[in-house]
């Protein structure tokens, strides 16, 4: 059966597809990405103070390496078949070796209604992929002669909205711990798929208005929208698998990579590449990879991670 | 009161490079700039959305002729190209204190 | 006893006529509006499953035969009585064959909180009755040489917000089910009063500043406001009875069919019949029927329905 | 950098008509707009809320005298006699790349 | 159609005073008055929040010359010294139907 | 430990010291003041209704008294040690002279959350409390020849949307009582933590932003915005004393007493004491008061409180 959430992602396509005059106001919408951001934050920073360090500090490690593979790896396909040109391709390049953080709440929406334990410090590894993938793709497009603007889109990133509150979460879930934050539990908590059903309504309504742009680019972003996450779940599968995560933990990892970005890495690509074309890498990360890993992907990498367990796993 | 003869420039553009841009004017000479949100259609299409990456700002400033034109020179340069960016320019009186 | 959420309402109003400067920010308002009508549809759509469609298919269509006759009922009263234009008189008419979610929100609290069970695919008839009002306003208005606007009007009061979001609830919650939704209930239906009351809050706010709109337009539209909808709860009671629904179900019909529209209604009007000027008929159903309705309306339509089924009622 | 002189209308008038007003515009040969939310009063009293049946918009549309002389005729014949609106036209210079 | 020369005059100024200050237009003579939310960058520092004491307003008045005069002085009587405040003034058409 | 609420006001402090650009939306901001100070008025309200008036009615005096006198006591020092301007010495007074609902809301959640309690028609004082200071404020700018403009300030402060919400809130509670409240205490009371978290994130963020004029002004304003809440809670807590409040009432007048205001006053001011450099008492107010009371301050009066009424304290 689908996600009941999901279905309001749904409502939202086909209400934008039939233009609708519905919208969230931009102010609720931020309200309502404030309130997964903290929530998935605070949530991790609990159990972040459960784990030892020897066990994450190398899993922080390996996801950044990773986030720069894969966007190292997008690229020759985006140059090569794609024909995109420098820019573009390594714009969409960064966005898909970054991550969603509305992929991941979906993700954690289906796990916990199947009762599936997963690794609950996964935001920091979160927080964490923004970035190389952002670096990568400017030097991608630029060289290592980085100019003036690339310092301050570092730090613009770094200090960007989203990071800070994730960053900020987990650090308050980290120092007050689970009885600490329990008083606030039933805004964050409670509400969490209500808020999360919000805003994928609203993400319907913005994928419906990049079909259109999508329809110009023609079938290569259909066929790397769909592609590329799949290859970047088997890439996070196997991460997992070999970091020794539970199959839950694996699933997220594999969820994470095949997830791509349309918050930060729009924001930073537009002011460190402007000549790279904003709405190629939206249609396609939006338009394409979102609404299938959504949809059908999270059950998928659920099954890979279950299966690669099986074959390989440990006890 | 003083009435002085200005430049009044009105750009009407991204809202993703709002910081970038205003600190851009400042270093070119803008003493001031008065900012509100929109939404707007041009060439590069509608951008209607208050979602960032797709909402647009327009950008008032007052200046000289001469801090008016290094500006446009500037906008011309870094932004036209690849930025949605409308740039009006118009005469206006600005009204100051004598002591100003 | 006063239902606790109108004494947000009467707190509204004494602000408004203080002209206090009280005001919801408009975001905040439109927030309250989408869950609102998020929770009713997903309400509704829980129990249109259990429903038979031989059952509601009637219903439906009585409801919208309603709609209309209310209109046509009110257009010569309007036109003999109130002398107003025929323009007018049609956008008047309209407002009132349409319905109020709010006022139908407040029935909600007022049949819970007492335990009163009713038949709670109501919001399908809701979402029904917005339409045929317009459209016979237009036509008193414009006759049958429809211009080229009505057709984009059509269009917009069928995806309008308020449209969407409750046909969008219904059909999810009808989706889902029970179980579907039972993890987003925090957010829709625990909150559903505390939400309502800022509704009413701002409503009030809303209404006061209709008050003095009112004296400008005399007598006639004041007992029009209170007379109306006493007419139409009477035809909504009769129907309700005839359709076979629960005392509950009988006096919420009476209740939509009392009420008056000042969302969709005014806004199709504003542009489909522009010579009518607006603040007449918001003066008439903010200023006078949404008070009258929410404060003593409801027991009023109550005790109708009780004392109809006595009389008239089936087992 | 080219500069073209322009007209440039500024219509503060009713939230409720954007849509339909945005297409006609365009239908009479507007390139583009810009819309920014607003509060006003005129003639026809004070429109302050955010809600909607008494909230404003202020367009403005660049364009060529001609555009702008159809634009005010259109607004004069569907607009002025049933809805809060004023009208403003002034002259400006657009700054617009040598290309364009 | 009629075409009437006008000035336009467009403040920038703290949120704070919005109401006072429109009283005060309107009893020396503005007949009207649009408003948007800004923010923005002055001699007074940056006013970037719209936490209220931190916001700014952005007010046009179309009206004629005299009446611009009085509003001018009043503007630099009351409010220059001790407001965040900048005061433009342009020319402009207003169209409004023949029968005003 | 640090109550967990507020190291959401130190994360607010860090980011805007970082210069992220994390911001509540306007409206968000709003709608979470609106929240707080219904419930806070809520709350008041309910138990109101179990106090005789005879007891209440003396407090509002006392309290009234007090408010004027801080001011007075705070005039002198800073047109003295600090060398202010008449008229900035006079908006500082007021500010101080007045209270901050904010810091009243930590405090609740202090109390509450360490089981202590105190008189809940506290929120009546609270509204009481910020009059006074302002009509002594602008008589000390001003002397009694009080303009035109004094008129409509006095009307706007009253009918401010804090105190609104406040007095609302009160009289909804009061008339509704416990029962009549219970529908909605899921949004006003189970969320009350939450969103005074994210109040307290915004708080953080303006108070950075406070933290560069703080350097301009000097080491006196510093001084002074510490040494004054101390003082002012000697006052307050005396006063409780005297009152015969409880050991959490007396604590609870004390933080009042201690508190300084950053939303009322300032709007105030600005209008009735233009001459007044607004970043100056907002600099002392919420770069340096707000902090220091909500950090360390509430469980100092805490510990006052309880000795005081060790030391002197009836049964
Ligand atoms: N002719 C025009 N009149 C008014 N605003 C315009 C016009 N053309 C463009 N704009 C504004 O400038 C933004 C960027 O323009 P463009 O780069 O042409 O897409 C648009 O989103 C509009 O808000
Ligand atoms: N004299 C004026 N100056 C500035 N804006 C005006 C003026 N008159 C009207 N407006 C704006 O235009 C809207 C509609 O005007 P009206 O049709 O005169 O009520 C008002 O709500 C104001 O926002
Ligand atoms: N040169 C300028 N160009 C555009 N807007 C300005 C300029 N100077 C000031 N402003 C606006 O007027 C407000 C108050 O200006 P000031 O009193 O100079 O701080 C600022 O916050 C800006 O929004
Ligand atoms: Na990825
Ligand atoms: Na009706
Ligand atoms: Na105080």
């Amino acid at each position: 059966m689908i996600e009941p959430v999901v279905l309001f992602f749904l409502m939202g396509i086909v209400a934008g597809a039939l233009r609708s005059e519905l919208r969230l106001p931009g102010a609720v919408y931020e309200f309502v990405i404030i309130l997964l951001l903290l929530a998935i934050g605070l949530k991790g920073g609990v159990e972040l103070a459960r784990q030892e360090l020897t066990v994450v500090l190398p899993q922080m490690l390996a996801v950044v390496a990773m986030g720069a593979f894969l966007s190292l790896a997008a690229f020759p396909v985006l140059r090569g078949l794609g024909r995109l040109s420098r820019a573009d391709a390594a714009s969409v390049a960064a966005h898909y070796g970054s991550v969603s953080v509305g992929t991941y709440a979906v993700a954690v929406s289906y796990y916990t209604n199947r009762g599936i334990p997963f690794e609950e410090h996964m935001p920091l590894l979160l927080a964490l992929l923004e970035i190389p993938a952002i670096v990568v793709g400017i030097v991608l497009a630029r060289g290592f002669s980085l100019g003036i603007r690339v310092k301050s889109v570092a730090r613009e990133v770094l200090l960007s909205k989203g990071i800070v509150l994730l960053l900020g979460g987990l650090l308050i879930g980290w120092i007050a711990g689970e009885d600490g934050i329990r008083s606030i539990t039933p805004l964050f908590f409670d509400l969490f798929k209500g808020v999360l059903a919000l805003f994928l309504l609203e993400m319907g309504l913005i994928t419906a208005a990049q079909l259109g742009s999508l329809r110009k680019h023609g079938v290569f972003l259909i066929l790397f929208g769909i592609a590329m996450p799949l290859f970047s779940a088997l890439v996070g599968t196997a991460l997992g698998l070999w970091l020794g995560l539970s199959v839950g933990g694996t699933a997220m990892l594999g969820t994470l990579a095949a997830s791509a970005s349309y918050i930060a890495v729009p924001a930073a690509m537009r002011i460190s590449v402007p000549e790279a074309n904003p709405t190629l890498s939206l249609a396609a990360s939006l338009g394409v990879t979102f609404p299938f890993n959504v949809i059908v992907g999270i059950p998928i990498y659920h099954g890979l991670a279950a299966n690669a367990h099986l074959l390989w796993g440990g006890a | 009161m003083k009435r002085h003869n200005r430049k009044l420039l009105t750009v009407v553009t991204e809202a993703a490079v709002e910081s970038i841009l205003i600190k851009e004017m400042e270093s070119l000479g803008a003493l001031g700039y008065t900012i509100t949100s929109a939404r707007g259609k041009g060439r590069r299409g509608a951008r209607h959305a208050e979602w960032m990456p797709n909402s647009n700002i327009r950008v008032e400033i007052v200046c000289d002729a001469f801090t008016a034109e290094a500006i446009i020179k500037h906008l011309h340069e870094h932004y036209y190209a690849h930025y949605a960016m409308i740039v009006l320019c118009a005469d206006v009186e600005e009204l100051r204190p004598d002591s100003d």
